[in-house]
């Protein structure tokens, strides 16, 4: 019979918030470009073949997962998202079959082995990194000078991190911090870098290596999308300004792993307590990328306040447990994808307070 | 000013789309030609029928009689000859017996004003029991019949009464309209209030954004030096809900499972106390009530004085019917209203609004798995967790849900409204209570 | 070379011999009682700790029908053959053969055939439509074919067919009448297993309203009623229904005689 | 290397569960709620240091003298055996409550091989008494988290629609290998640098 | 054919349906060499100790009878032990502790005392070479998967001038090489159970 002139009737509440999945999903997505646009600026149109390889990829695992459930998903953006945060965290240089295989794990073995979008428990994209990283070292350590950095020839194009854990390798004390002992094995700097650096010395007195203020820019080799600090802290507030990301999860991420970095990061170079870097470590590396929006990741990150805290505690120590002492030159990825083990925990016991409970103590 | 009062967990704030009809000064709405009186209008015993079919009646006439210790008497606005006892289905989707009357064009209940003496040598039994006798409800939605919430039990002492002019429901004006037109007959009525359950201080709550129900309200107390306080509210939903208006006031949580009298607090509606004023100082039963009639489809948005069984198309007759064919047709507001499907649903005595919505307005998007973004954790005024609730009870586990407290929720619609899944989850709540009943029972 | 061998025979023997001494001694002196039909009973379960009953694991299952006469049919992947092994252990009677009903769906209504109020959207499930007016359909007592008896059989005997129609496998079910009780508008019924034509309607309405609404409800015009007499078909309340105390002869006339079609077989 | 560093090796390192497969049986039998998880820790945890202990002994002062290491294998798993039996025995005897909280879980560790495997390997690392108790602790303990983060990674999965196939058992295992591929970032490097 | 036999190779296979014996099947299933040792290995404890325990059945006291078996089963694995040390030191080693497990190992204990030690001597052979053969063939194919993507070969048994690796060409130059590490024998052995309920799922439905 005629629908059309029916009435809608569904439970209250009558109207909804504007917000949706899908529309989450590409904000998200827009918050990222800006970073993404300046690491295919930097490491040249191959960038871009990578990012597009890894989103195509992606949509496409996630189209015939769908299908194979008889449902579409593929306008939800999730996939989206997560092919481009695989994009992200690829090498420039990686070879293309690697970013194929990240979605294909990511998207058919960590998302639709447990029903598809919110059903997942681990960050696809991130277990997808992981699990490319341990399978093809060597293609993910394709690192690429930025373009924004004259070198000569033969100069190391490894990242930041990634040299200071070799140098630190065969460490002789001659270096007194992770900046001097880039400078002492003449890792280079753009010359942009070195202006902004020395014009902070002359004008505000304040000593900003240039190496720091590189890796705010994104004059650093590194995966494409993670370079650019500023650009992601930009994307960043756009989204906790949508009210999109909440304030709880990046923020105790980043202040636990700065407070760690700078409480014993100086040990490392036979100086005391309390004199780490924090500001060279929290540009470096994807923690900038980790913190804004991946261990933001709605599905694999806390309900409540109090877990998000929790949470974000847990990774800033974790990422910096690994970078300082583990064998991997950075944390990011696996201290998230560690958290989002113990999220179903966290769960389960940091609930919010019942309204009315506090009187009736123990019958909660 | 001071900081603005608001609760502590959980609230949202939707659009307030208040100044649609905001500004429009109550109407009485024309007589209908047929009533429909539902003998229930409140979750609880439906009142017993005293007329059958053939019966004339006159205005003000009692034609239902309380049955049991929650429940209040009916009585018909309009005199006439009843036609039928047929049940209908009510705006929140259950079925109830109803009387259908024909009207007498024209006839309209009339009484006189007793004056303030006369109300001032009753005693508070009296009060109450002329309370009861006119039927009074709670006109705040949930209409929950007013004298057994005067009745303070053996033990329990009543130290604050609020009366809740929050309004937090967007749309809606029918209480800011009330507090602006008859600012004086409802501080009376809150006096009336005060003195049957015998509360040492009395507070008005009302939302900032009501500045001229404010100021109409704070001008009127200190005019008439009463012994009032009027307090100014952040808005934020659901701030007119009972639990968060004390919570806001007060600074106390009603125990999980309790009501607001086991901390000393008994919350009233700003129409409820218009009705008990004009209960005790005319004897005038509760028949007809102030409504908003607003929504993007609605043609002329504005505030009307309603008899109590009209149909609701003749309301929105009244109010030059539907602008563009609306998508949904919702009684009371918003957020806890309810939808209907059949305009001849007659208006209740809880019935606050009626909208018409568009497509628009509605807002669907499509429906995703949840994403566990924990908005509606975070939205939920009473602490709980809506997400979990909800899958709970998807998958069969009523109980485990129920030890989560599922039946402290009440459908206050902040979870549904927030959740970018556009997962309804309220209807989850009710479904998951639902299922506790059946295995109950 | 042989004295090695020796010394490794010796010494198993000897620590088999003391560790089995010191277990039988252990085994007597600490036995604890045990109800020997929990054993049993959990060997008689399919042992796969499936949790389907509500239980932490067969095991646990097992200890509540002996300790606190928990059901016997809560076991689902056992099916019938475990609940029978079951009740003989416990010396109870469920007795699936003499008269073993079956569920059944007293509704031929879909799309197709029936009206509806309004449009419905919200949860996919019977009881959470329920709340709403009793259901989108303008029939307030058939089928509303959402599936709150498919997610509450324990064997999977319900489907939802191509046609939008509920179906229950007779074949399947175990007549644990759990769909009859979750069904909110109870159109779902026992029958007897071996019962052949049925009236697929549920509504009382009066036969105007009916013949308004669904195009294959019962309208209860008699004449099922009147014109078979050993049709075994009553009416009553606007609604015909069918007798099962015994096999009539003349139902399949009546079902052909029925103007909506109300008279089916069971498929 | 000190007690610490066993600890954390067995604990995150190198854990029974998600590096040696050992006592997989139990881990994806007994890992549906979060109680049952935390019992049969408890119980793996309890068994393991005793047997630790008890199979050193065995091992040191009966199978060395006599020249009988080829024998280890049927020794060390009459030992356990026999022990998981007396431990079931004495705790249904002592304590009803304890019994109902680990009992159930002990008949199952008689035939997990991660109590043999823990007390094979602490003969083959060469381990004193307390090194072997502890190792018998450690690895209990990295058996208890390993089972309770699954625990509750199943009951959340409990509440959503895992694709049929992939329901239950395998859906178990994937989560472990992703649990597995996390925990690959706790390395001896980690360990070496952490502690000296 | 026997249906004693057949069993254990799919309906009833060790590792994919009844998921016993999971330890070793993912412990060493990085080669497809280590899974057919161990296969053997398994098949030969299982026929000892079901033979065995199917001739004593009658003699065995119920009280004492898990010990009793575990005594069988523990002497067959240490013999096991010895033969492979000193004939295939090379697997020996690449075995390592999951050799002594076998004892443990729930599809022997579970066979004897679930099949053995109720049935007669022939039956009891048949059900340990179907059960050995089918936890064998569960075995190798993860250890085919893994090795397959986890490092592009596939090891066998070195004969003549052949070493016994089949090199794959690409994957063995770009091999997944987690699914060779702990990790990937978990998601293997998650992934292959799955496509197995994925089987018997269609068949139980063509069925019907």
């Amino acid at each position: 019979m005629s629908e059309q002139n029916l009435f809608l009737v569904e439970s209250s509440p009558q109207i909804r918030h504007r917000d949706s999945t899908s529309s989450i999903m590409w904000q998200v997505s827009i918050a990222l470009m800006p970073a993404g646009i300046w690491g295919i600026w930097v490491f040249g149109i191959r960038s871009l073949l990578v990012i597009a390889v890894s989103i195509a990829s992606a949509v496409g695992f996630e189209y015939l997962a769908a299908r194979s459930m008889k449902r579409s998903t593929v306008s939800d953006g999730s996939a989206f998202l997560t092919g481009l945060l695989i994009g992200y965290n690829m090498p420039p240089l990686v070879p293309l079959f690697i970013p194929v295989a990240a979605s294909a794990f990511a998207i058919l073995v960590v998302k639709w082995a447990f029903g598809g979008l919110g059903a997942n428990w681990m960050n696809p994209a991130l277990a997808g990194r992981v699990f490319v990283f341990f399978s093809w070292t060597s293609g993910m350590n394709a690192w690429k000078l930025p373009r924004t950095i004259q070198a000569a020839d033969g100069v190391s194009s490894a990242t930041v991190l990634g040299s200071l854990k070799t140098l630190l390798m065969d460490f002789s004390g001659e270096a007194s911090s992770a900046v001097g002992m880039l400078r002492y094995h003449e890792y280079p700097a753009s010359a942009i870098g070195q202006q902004i650096s020395s014009w902070f010395d002359r004008v505000m007195q304040m000593r900003i290596s240039a190496y720091t203020v590189d890796l705010a820019v994104g004059n650093v080799p590194g995966s494409i999308g993670e370079v650019s600090a500023v650009l992601l802290i930009i994307g960043g507030i756009y989204l906790l300004a949508k009210n999109i990301i909440t304030w709880e999860i990046p923020v105790t991420y980043i202040l636990s792993f700065a407070l760690l970095i700078w409480a014993f990061d100086g040990l490392r170079f036979g100086q005391g307590l309390f004199s780490g870097d924090a500001a060279f470590h929290v540009l470096s590396g994807g923690l900038m990328l980790g913190a804004l929006f991946m261990a933001t990741d709605m599905v694999t990150s806390p309900v409540t306040r109090k877990g998000m805290i929790v949470y974000g505690i847990g990774a800033g120590m974790l990422t910096f447990l690994i970078r300082v002492y583990g064998s991997l030159p950075e944390g990011v990825s696996m201290a998230i994808i560690i958290m989002n083990i113990f999220v179903p925990m966290i769960n389960r016991y940091m609930q919010p307070k019942v309204y009315g409970t506090a009187a009736r103590r123990g019958s909660a | 000013m001071a900081r603005l009062l608001t609760f502590r967990r959980g609230g949202v704030h939707p659009p307030e789309k208040k100044s649609l009809s905001r500004g429009e000064p109550i109407s009485r709405c024309p007589d209908p030609e047929t009533l429909i009186i539902p003998f229930a209008h409140h979750l609880g015993a439906p009142a017993k029928p005293l007329v059958s079919p053939g019966d004339e009646v006159k205005p003000g006439d009692k034609i239902g009689e309380s049955a049991g210790f929650i429940s209040a008497h009916v009585h018909t606005p309009m005199g006439g000859k009843v036609k039928e006892i047929r049940s209908v289905y009510l705006p929140a989707g259950f079925a109830s017996p109803a009387a259908v009357i024909e009207a007498d064009p024209g006839s309209s209940w009339s009484g006189t004003d007793m004056g303030e003496d006369a109300c001032a040598s009753m005693d508070p039994k009296e009060m109450i029991s002329r309370v009861q006798e006119a039927g009074i409800v709670g006109m705040g939605g949930a209409a929950f019949p007013a004298h057994v919430k005067f009745m303070i039990p053996k033990g329990k002492q009543a130290e604050y009464l609020i009366i809740n002019g929050v309004e937090c429901e967007p749309y809606l004006n029918a209480d800011n309209r009330l507090m602006i037109e008859r600012t004086d007959d409802v501080l009376s009525g809150a006096m009336y209030i005060q003195k049957m359950i015998g509360a040492r201080e009395v507070i008005i709550g009302i939302e900032s954004n009501k500045p001229e129900s404010l100021q109409a309200m704070t001008q009127a107390v200190s005019s008439r030096r009463l012994p009032l306080t009027v307090r100014s509210l952040k808005v934020r939903y659901p701030q007119g809900d009972e639990k968060q208006l004390i919570e806001a006031l007060l600074k106390r949580e009603v125990p999980s499972g309790g009501l607001p009298i086991d901390i000393g607090a008994v919350v009233s509606n700003v129409g409820t106390a218009l009705a008990v004023y004009e209960a005790l100082r005319m004897g005038k039963p509760l028949m007809e009530r102030v409504l908003t009639i607003s929504g993007e489809a609605a043609s002329d948005p504005k505030n009307v004085l309603v008899k109590v069984g009209t149909p609701i198309s003749h309301v929105i007759e009244h109010a030059g019917g539907f602008s563009s064919p609306p998508d949904k047709v919702v009684i009371g507001g918003p957020m806890m209203g309810f939808s209907i499907y059949d305009l001849s649903t007659p208006v209740m005595k809880g019935t606050s609004g009626i909208l018409a919505l568009t497509k628009h307005q509605v807002n669907q998007a499509s429906r995703t798995p949840c994403i566990s973004c924990g908005r509606c954790v975070q939205a939920c005024p009473m602490g709980l967790n809506p997400t979990k609730l909800y899958k709970l009870i998807d998958h069969g586990n009523y109980d485990e849900a129920k030890q989560r407290f599922l039946l402290d929720c009440k459908e206050c619609g902040c979870c549904s409204y927030i959740c970018v899944a556009k997962i309804p989850l309220v209807q989850g709540m009710r479904w998951g209570k639902l299922m506790l009943r059946k295995k109950q029972s | 070379m042989l004295m090695n061998v020796f010394y490794a025979f010796l010494s198993i023997a000897l620590l088999g011999a003391l560790l089995g001494i010191g277990l039988a001694v252990a085994s007597l002196k600490l036995s604890v009682k045990k109800d020997k039909r929990i054993s049993s009973v959990e060997e008689s379960l399919p042992g796969i700790n499936c949790g389907a009953c509500g239980y932490a694991g067969c095991a646990a299952y097992a200890e509540a029908i002996v300790d606190n006469a928990e059901e016997l049919t809560l076991c689902s992947p056992g099916g019938k053959d475990t609940a029978e092994a079951l009740a003989r252990i416990m010396g109870q009677e469920i007795d699936f053969s003499a008269i073993k009903q079956v569920a059944l769906v007293h509704c031929w209504g879909n799309e197709e055939t029936r009206s509806s109020d309004f449009r419905y959207e919200g949860i996919e499930d019977c009881n959470a439509a329920f709340i709403y007016f009793s259901g989108a359909d303008t029939c307030k007592y058939g089928c509303l074919a959402l599936g709150s008896c498919i997610r509450i059989c324990p064997v999977s005997a319900i489907t939802k067919r191509e046609d939008g129609r509920i179906h229950v496998d007779r074949n399947i079910c175990i007549a644990c009448e759990k769909c009859v009780e979750v069904c909110p508008t109870k159109v779902m019924q026992m029958v007897p297993h071996d019962s052949d034509w049925y009236v697929a309607c549920n509504s009382p309405d009066k036969g105007a309203m009916v013949r308004k609404y669904c195009s294959v409800g019962c309208i209860g015009c008699r004449i099922c009623e009147k014109k078979f007499e050993d049709g075994g078909f009553k009416v009553d309340n606007n609604l015909a229904s069918a007798q099962y105390d015994r096999q009539y002869s003349q139902r399949e006339g009546a079902a052909e005689a029925c103007p909506p079609k109300s008279i089916r077989m069971i498929e | 290397m000190n007690y610490l560093g066993i600890l954390i090796t067995y604990i995150f390192i190198s854990n029974l569960i998600l590096t040696h497969f050992l006592g997989l049986c139990p881990f994806i039998g007994v890992s549906k709620n979060t109680e049952s998880a935390v019992g049969m820790g408890f119980a793996v945890t309890f068994v393991m240091s005793i047997a630790s202990v008890v199979t050193w002994l065995v091992y040191t002062y009966v199978l060395i003298p006599l020249d009988l290491v080829y024998l280890q294998t049927i020794a060390f798993i009459l030992v356990i055996a026999s022990l998981v039996q007396l431990v079931e025995m004495i705790i249904q005897k002592i304590s009803a409550p304890l019994y109902k909280a680990l009992g159930i879980f002990l008949p199952l560790i008689t035939t997990n091989c991660a109590v043999l495997g823990i007390a094979l390997m602490n003969i083959t690392s060469n381990y004193s008494i307390l090194e072997s108790f502890t190792g018998g602790i450690a690895a209990g303990l990295g058996f208890m988290l390993a089972i309770v983060l699954m625990a509750n990674i199943r009951e959340r999965m409990d509440l959503e629609y895992v694709p049929k196939p992939f329901r239950g058992v395998p859906m178990a295992f994937i989560s472990a290998g992703l649990m597995a591929l996390a925990f690959m970032a706790f390395d001896r490097v980690l360990l070496t640098n952490l502690l000296g | 054919m026997n249906h004693e036999l057949t069993k254990g190779i799919f309906r009833d296979n060790p590792i994919f349906v009844l998921l016993l014996g999971l330890c070793p099947a993912l412990g060493v299933s990085s080669m497809v060499v280590n899974a057919l040792g161990m296969g053997a290995g398994v098949i030969f404890v299982l026929l000892g100790s079901n033979i065995f325990v199917s001739l004593l059945k009658n003699f065995i006291p119920p009280k004492v009878r898990i010990p009793s078996y575990i005594v069988i089963i523990a002497s067959f694995v240490t013999i096991v032990e010895m033969v492979m040390e000193a004939f295939m030191p090379s697997l020996f080693a690449s075995l390592g502790v999951f050799v002594p497990l076998i004892v443990v190992n729930c599809i022997i204990l579970g066979r004897a005392e679930a099949f053995a030690s109720r049935n007669t001597l022939k039956n009891s052979v048949l059900d340990a070479l179907g059960m050995g053969i089918g936890f064998t063939l569960g075995l190798s194919l993860i250890a085919l998967v893994r090795e397959f993507f986890g490092s592009g070969s596939i090891t066998l048994f070195p004969v003549g001038n052949f070493d016994g690796v089949i090199r794959i060409p690409v994957l063995n130059n770009f091999p997944a090489r987690i699914l060779a590490l702990a990790a990937g024998a978990l998601l293997v052995m998650g992934l292959l159970k799955a496509f197995f309920n994925w089987l018997t799922d269609r068949k139980e439905r063509v069925r019907i």
